[in-house]
């Protein structure tokens, strides 16, 4: 029976039953349960967005920590303690803050294992929040994980649904390399799906076609995902097929499925939300270029904001995030290429 | 606790004092109406209650004076002299923003003002308001810089740094920290691990004082000497404000974490408007028709800033793609 | 008549006119003049490279300063200030450091204009070694450039002579938009050419055809286009003419020439020193693939390090560093594609 | 400035704190002598002079309780016991070093000794510290951190963050500033806005001590007592380290902003070496032929050292892409 529940809860089952099953697993961050230090209700939030709600109460103090304002410090405790015997599950927020913190991640953690000559083992997970959607303007609304994954070192997943939110969370906690858990905000809520009760984990470095057709390979990322179905569904009515593969960890990526993907329809499109330059959709169209170009019937479009800030009214962050008619009109140009 | 500089005030300046905080305090129980109403997008901190702390500052600073903002960043640009019309239309995403709406209420700047941003970073401040002192002091324009930083954002390292740099080259600088005992949901006296902030200026080799940020007059006060200071070329100087936050730490906000009762007692016993008023008017300053006339016009300020903000023009999307740089 | 100087001269030259051309310009960054605060010479070092060496006592210290180490607020100082009516040059003396530091450049720096509507004007340098070949290992050998090129609102400067090192610096410091200067330290005395006395500006945005050629088009950047020219000269004696494309700016790009290089060519090669990831690299295949398909007569090959952190042992940064010899075997694979 | 518990060390302990001392200055003078004869790669900053600091603090610690060192971290690897010779092997870059060849003088650790690496970003190394404490305090080992830190790097916000937050969490863990005077040229009295680093420690809840970084017995009783507290769960405790450093910044350093003479005083009447060995033989409790053979021994060890560096396996291009993950 299907057990439809949103990204919200599944990754706050996802952890809670990390932590029962493994008690080296801890969880930090700012106001994770809310309220340390005052005078009144712990757990008051769980979270800035109630997501880590009621671990606080089942897991104590001990393992679930409110945390200063000091995010190099944060992220260097859930990085040093990896490397001493925990699997901390740190929170960075929101990704634009990796500003204030990045050297702990990219310097440190990314490298312990190489730089040790295979020494170390760093089994952290650092979750944090991405996208645009909430008008949440410059600050709170980027993606970044472009930047993430240009770093050798780390994984970073980005799911897509509730399903594999919490198998990959499950994935993060139990594997030995550093990940970075990209969190759409608008998706906690907005996407919710059928989610076994049990723990489970999904491997990393495996894309999911999301669905089939022959037409042409979408590979779309995290929310896009969904504004990619929303445009396929408009193009089969115009008898346009289109396959969308969702890659789900972007470091490692699936390669192999993608190039095959490409291979049998002969197109791609890659949407992404983030910024388009060095982005995933390059990252992915130079990859198709290089290794199905045979294949290749039409130029490769990346369907990607235009390389500006997040803007704050609604309308332009409409206008920025790219929507299922920017997808549908990139399909339509790349299928009649030629024609 | 007496304060003494502040109570020497000009009647103009008295006027002016009362008038800038209860406009912050009515732009900020409206802002509380109308998001509730659902007609602001975004995210909106609320600075009411602690108006005495902006317009105790910037009543020392002039135009060319900069101040550095956080989040929390409305009364900073009131009391900094942002058009009160244009944050309103910036609130609510218009093109006639103070910021053409691309940066909406954590963004709110204005440059000609000295205003140089709210900032959704925290800690995002501090260091850039060393680079207007530092500004300020190679120009040698006699200018000062301000940066206002939460309890929170006290201890990021970024605020941290910006103290000892400061110091190092003697930079006309004030570091204003407005500690309302939270941040977000965390204890100041937990997070702050030498309990108060102001125990912090000897490590920055700098002066450091701690005020009733309740009080007007004790907050203009020290920052008077700080800013005298900062001007004679003497560096920075570390600020601690304490009191509290009428609201949530955002829209929203459950504020479950907080004391019972506590909201209430703040409204009633540590409300900065309603002791301006006692003070001045006991003093003999000002009289209550003096302040209930500016109680009025500040009323109808708003009135007119949020009608003219509901029919203010929206973004096209063109201007998606402008002013990214200025060429490129 | 020819004045051959190195890239170490040409910047310090640059910054030399530009502070004397205007009042404005300061300098500022850890050691850059060396000595502050201690008891024997003051400019000690001119910087840990001697790059800015004799700026100080021309200048006096009001403008040329030393700083503690503390990179958020060199960079906040330099960005305030810029804000302010100065045109800071600010030092981050390795670009591995951006990660204590970043939030100044990418929140701050390239968001004023945007966020604040237009009204900012921010007109900062941050100049910053980049590359590896000094055995300098994994945290002071790295590239990053494309997670700067990745942000809209700053301007990505790297260059690969000293002319236009000269130039390019120059017009850093009199744009009026944040500008990121990244300098390959093994080129400081590697690369010399003929640099004009005078003080000149190059435009960004344009790109630099270093080498004409029929067969092929290679795009490189900074110390990758003398490993694509030493690859171009066995090429040619093996009949396979390259034409060597230098962007010079990676933000703003120019799409143009490269575009029109490729349909000239039919062939595109790009060589980066960054990771593979997310680079230059995938960016401008991407752009080809999208913008040249049609004339596309081979896959695009990207020749960058693997997905590893830079090793330190020579053997293992010599195999990490693109060589002449990769590029040469991508050329070769590229034009015998299909034959 | 006299010290008592340290120097009631036992015979053993006193032998093996002069054992470890005379290691690391012979392995610095010799790498020093390498570097310049041109057999080694990459970047080196000699520890040799500060010796007594990184012997002071390791003697209190197991292969459990753990360390985070600096770019200046040849005398904290070996003061925590790691192998000497995969040390040479490491900063010769063969692959039988420490690290296989990858990491060099700037990254060299060993976990299973507690060495969780030097670190070539300035204030990369407290955040870790940090880490491993909270492990300690978290799986309730007893055990404790160390977190070597210059005064540079005192200025970093890395730092600053990781001890307001060692504090409020009340970890098992020390930050020892070795002060030698110079972050690369820039004096540290000028760079520490507050003249001394351990003026510090008040604005982050913990207590401070300040000891003569010459003086083995100062170093190791001053920590003695901070370890003893923070295994106590009494959290951490800042211990500032006053002394300098023989050789420049890195090798190739031309020291032109250090005063004249300055190292030769240093070495004559500052070496922690020569002031160990009047200290224990005056009291009795060692004698110079004790001392002398561990000279000996020391000396050749670096020359078995350095041979079999010099003779060892270099790194094949295979191995450039091994280790980056687990599994990817
Ligand atoms: C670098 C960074 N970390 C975290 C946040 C999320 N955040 C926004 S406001 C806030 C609390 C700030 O507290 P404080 O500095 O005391 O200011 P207050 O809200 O009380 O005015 C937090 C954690 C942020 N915006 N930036
Ligand atoms: C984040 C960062 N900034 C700057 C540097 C360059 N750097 C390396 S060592 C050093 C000086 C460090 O001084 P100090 O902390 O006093 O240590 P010491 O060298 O004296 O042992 C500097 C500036 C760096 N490696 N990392
Ligand atoms: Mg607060
Ligand atoms: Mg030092």
């Amino acid at each position: 029976m299907a057990r439809i529940i949103s990204m919200r809860k599944a990754i706050n089952e996802a952890i809670r039953q990390c932590m029962e099953e493994d008690p080296t697993v801890i969880l930090l961050g700012e106001d994770v349960a809310g309220g340390e230090g005052s005078p009144g209700a712990d757990d008051a939030w769980g979270g800035d967005m109630g997501i880590t709600k009621g671990l606080q109460p089942q897991f104590g103090k001990d393992r679930v920590m409110d945390t200063p304002i000091s995010e190099s410090a944060i992220m260097g405790c859930a990085v040093g303690a990896a490397a001493s015997g925990l699997r901390p599950i740190a929170e960075l927020m929101f990704v634009d803050f990796m500003g204030v913190c990045f050297d702990q991640i990219m310097n440190q953690a990314a490298k312990f294992r190489y730089m040790f000559g295979g020494k170390a083992q760093t089994p952290v997970v650092i979750r944090t929040q991405i996208g645009a959607g909430y008008n949440a303007a410059a600050q709170h609304s980027q993606c970044l994980y472009p930047m993430f994954a240009h770093i050798p070192g780390i994984k970073c997943v980005i799911p897509s649904s509730a399903y594999d939110t919490k198998g990959l969370l499950i994935q993060a906690v139990r594997d030995n390399d550093p990940v970075i858990f990209f969190e759409h905000k608008v998706m906690y809520d907005e996407v919710s799906d059928d989610v076994p009760k049990e723990a489970y984990a999904i491997p990393f470095g495996e894309a999911n076609i999301v669905r089939d057709g022959g037409d042409i390979t979408i590979v779309a990322m995290a929310r896009m995902v969904h504004k990619a179905k929303e445009a396929a569904e408009v193009l089969a009515r115009e008898g346009i097929e289109c396959q969308i593969v969702d890659p789900r960890t972007i470091s490692p990526l699936d390669e192999d499925t993608i190039i095959e993907c490409v291979e049998e329809t002969g197109r791609l499109i890659v949407v992404d939300e983030a910024y388009p330059r060095c982005n995933m959709g390059t990252d992915i169209a130079a990859l198709a270029a290089r290794e199905a170009f045979g294949a290749l019937k039409a130029p490769i479009q990346v369907v990607s904001p235009p390389h500006v800030p997040v803007p704050f009214a609604p309308e332009l962050e409409e206008a920025f995030i790219p929507s299922p008619e920017k997808i549908a009109d990139a399909v339509r140009k790349t299928v009649s290429y030629g024609a | 606790m007496a304060s003494g500089a502040g109570m020497q005030l000009s009647r103009d300046k008295l006027l002016e004092a009362y008038r800038t905080m209860r406009t912050i305090r009515d732009f900020e129980e409206r802002v509380h109406d109308e998001f509730e109403a659902g007609n602001l997008p975004g995210f909106v901190h609320l600075y009411a209650g602690e108006e005495a702390s902006a317009v105790g500052v910037c009543l020392h600073l002039d135009d060319q004076d900069r101040i550095c903002s956080t989040h929390r960043g409305h009364g900073h640009c009131i009391a900094k002299g942002c058009d009160v019309e244009g944050m309103w239309k910036e609130l609510w995403g218009s093109s006639e923003g103070l910021c053409a709406g691309k940066g909406g209420s954590m963004h709110i700047a204005d440059l000609s003002k000295g205003m140089m941003g709210a900032n959704a970073i925290v800690g995002g401040g501090p260091p850039l308001a060393v680079g207007a002192a530092m500004a300020a002091k190679t120009l040698k324009t006699g200018k000062v810089a301000v940066t206002f930083t939460g309890d929170g954002g006290s201890n990021q390292g970024t605020t941290f740094e910006s103290m000892n740099f400061a110091s190092v080259f003697k930079l006309p600088v004030l570091f204003v920290f407005e500690n309302n005992g939270y941040a977000e949901t965390t204890g100041s006296g937990w997070s702050v691990a030498c309990g108060d902030i102001v125990n912090r200026a000897p490590a920055f080799g700098m002066p450091g004082v701690q005020v009733d940020g309740f009080d007007f007059f004790a907050v203009h006060d020290a920052v008077g000497e700080a800013v005298e200071r900062a001007r004679a070329g003497e560096g920075p100087t570390l600020i601690e404000v304490k009191f509290g936050r009428f609201y949530g730490h955002h829209e929203g906000d459950n504020q479950s974490y907080r004391g019972p009762d506590e909201v209430e007692i703040l409204r009633r016993d540590h409300d900065c408007l309603k002791l301006f008023r006692n003070r001045v008017t006991e003093a003999g300053l000002l009289s209550d028709s003096d302040l209930d006339a500016i109680d009025q016009e500040t009323a109808d300020l708003m009135d007119r800033c949020v009608e003219a903000a509901k029919n203010a023009p929206r973004p096209t999307p063109d201007q998606l793609t402008t002013d990214v740089y200025i060429s490129y």
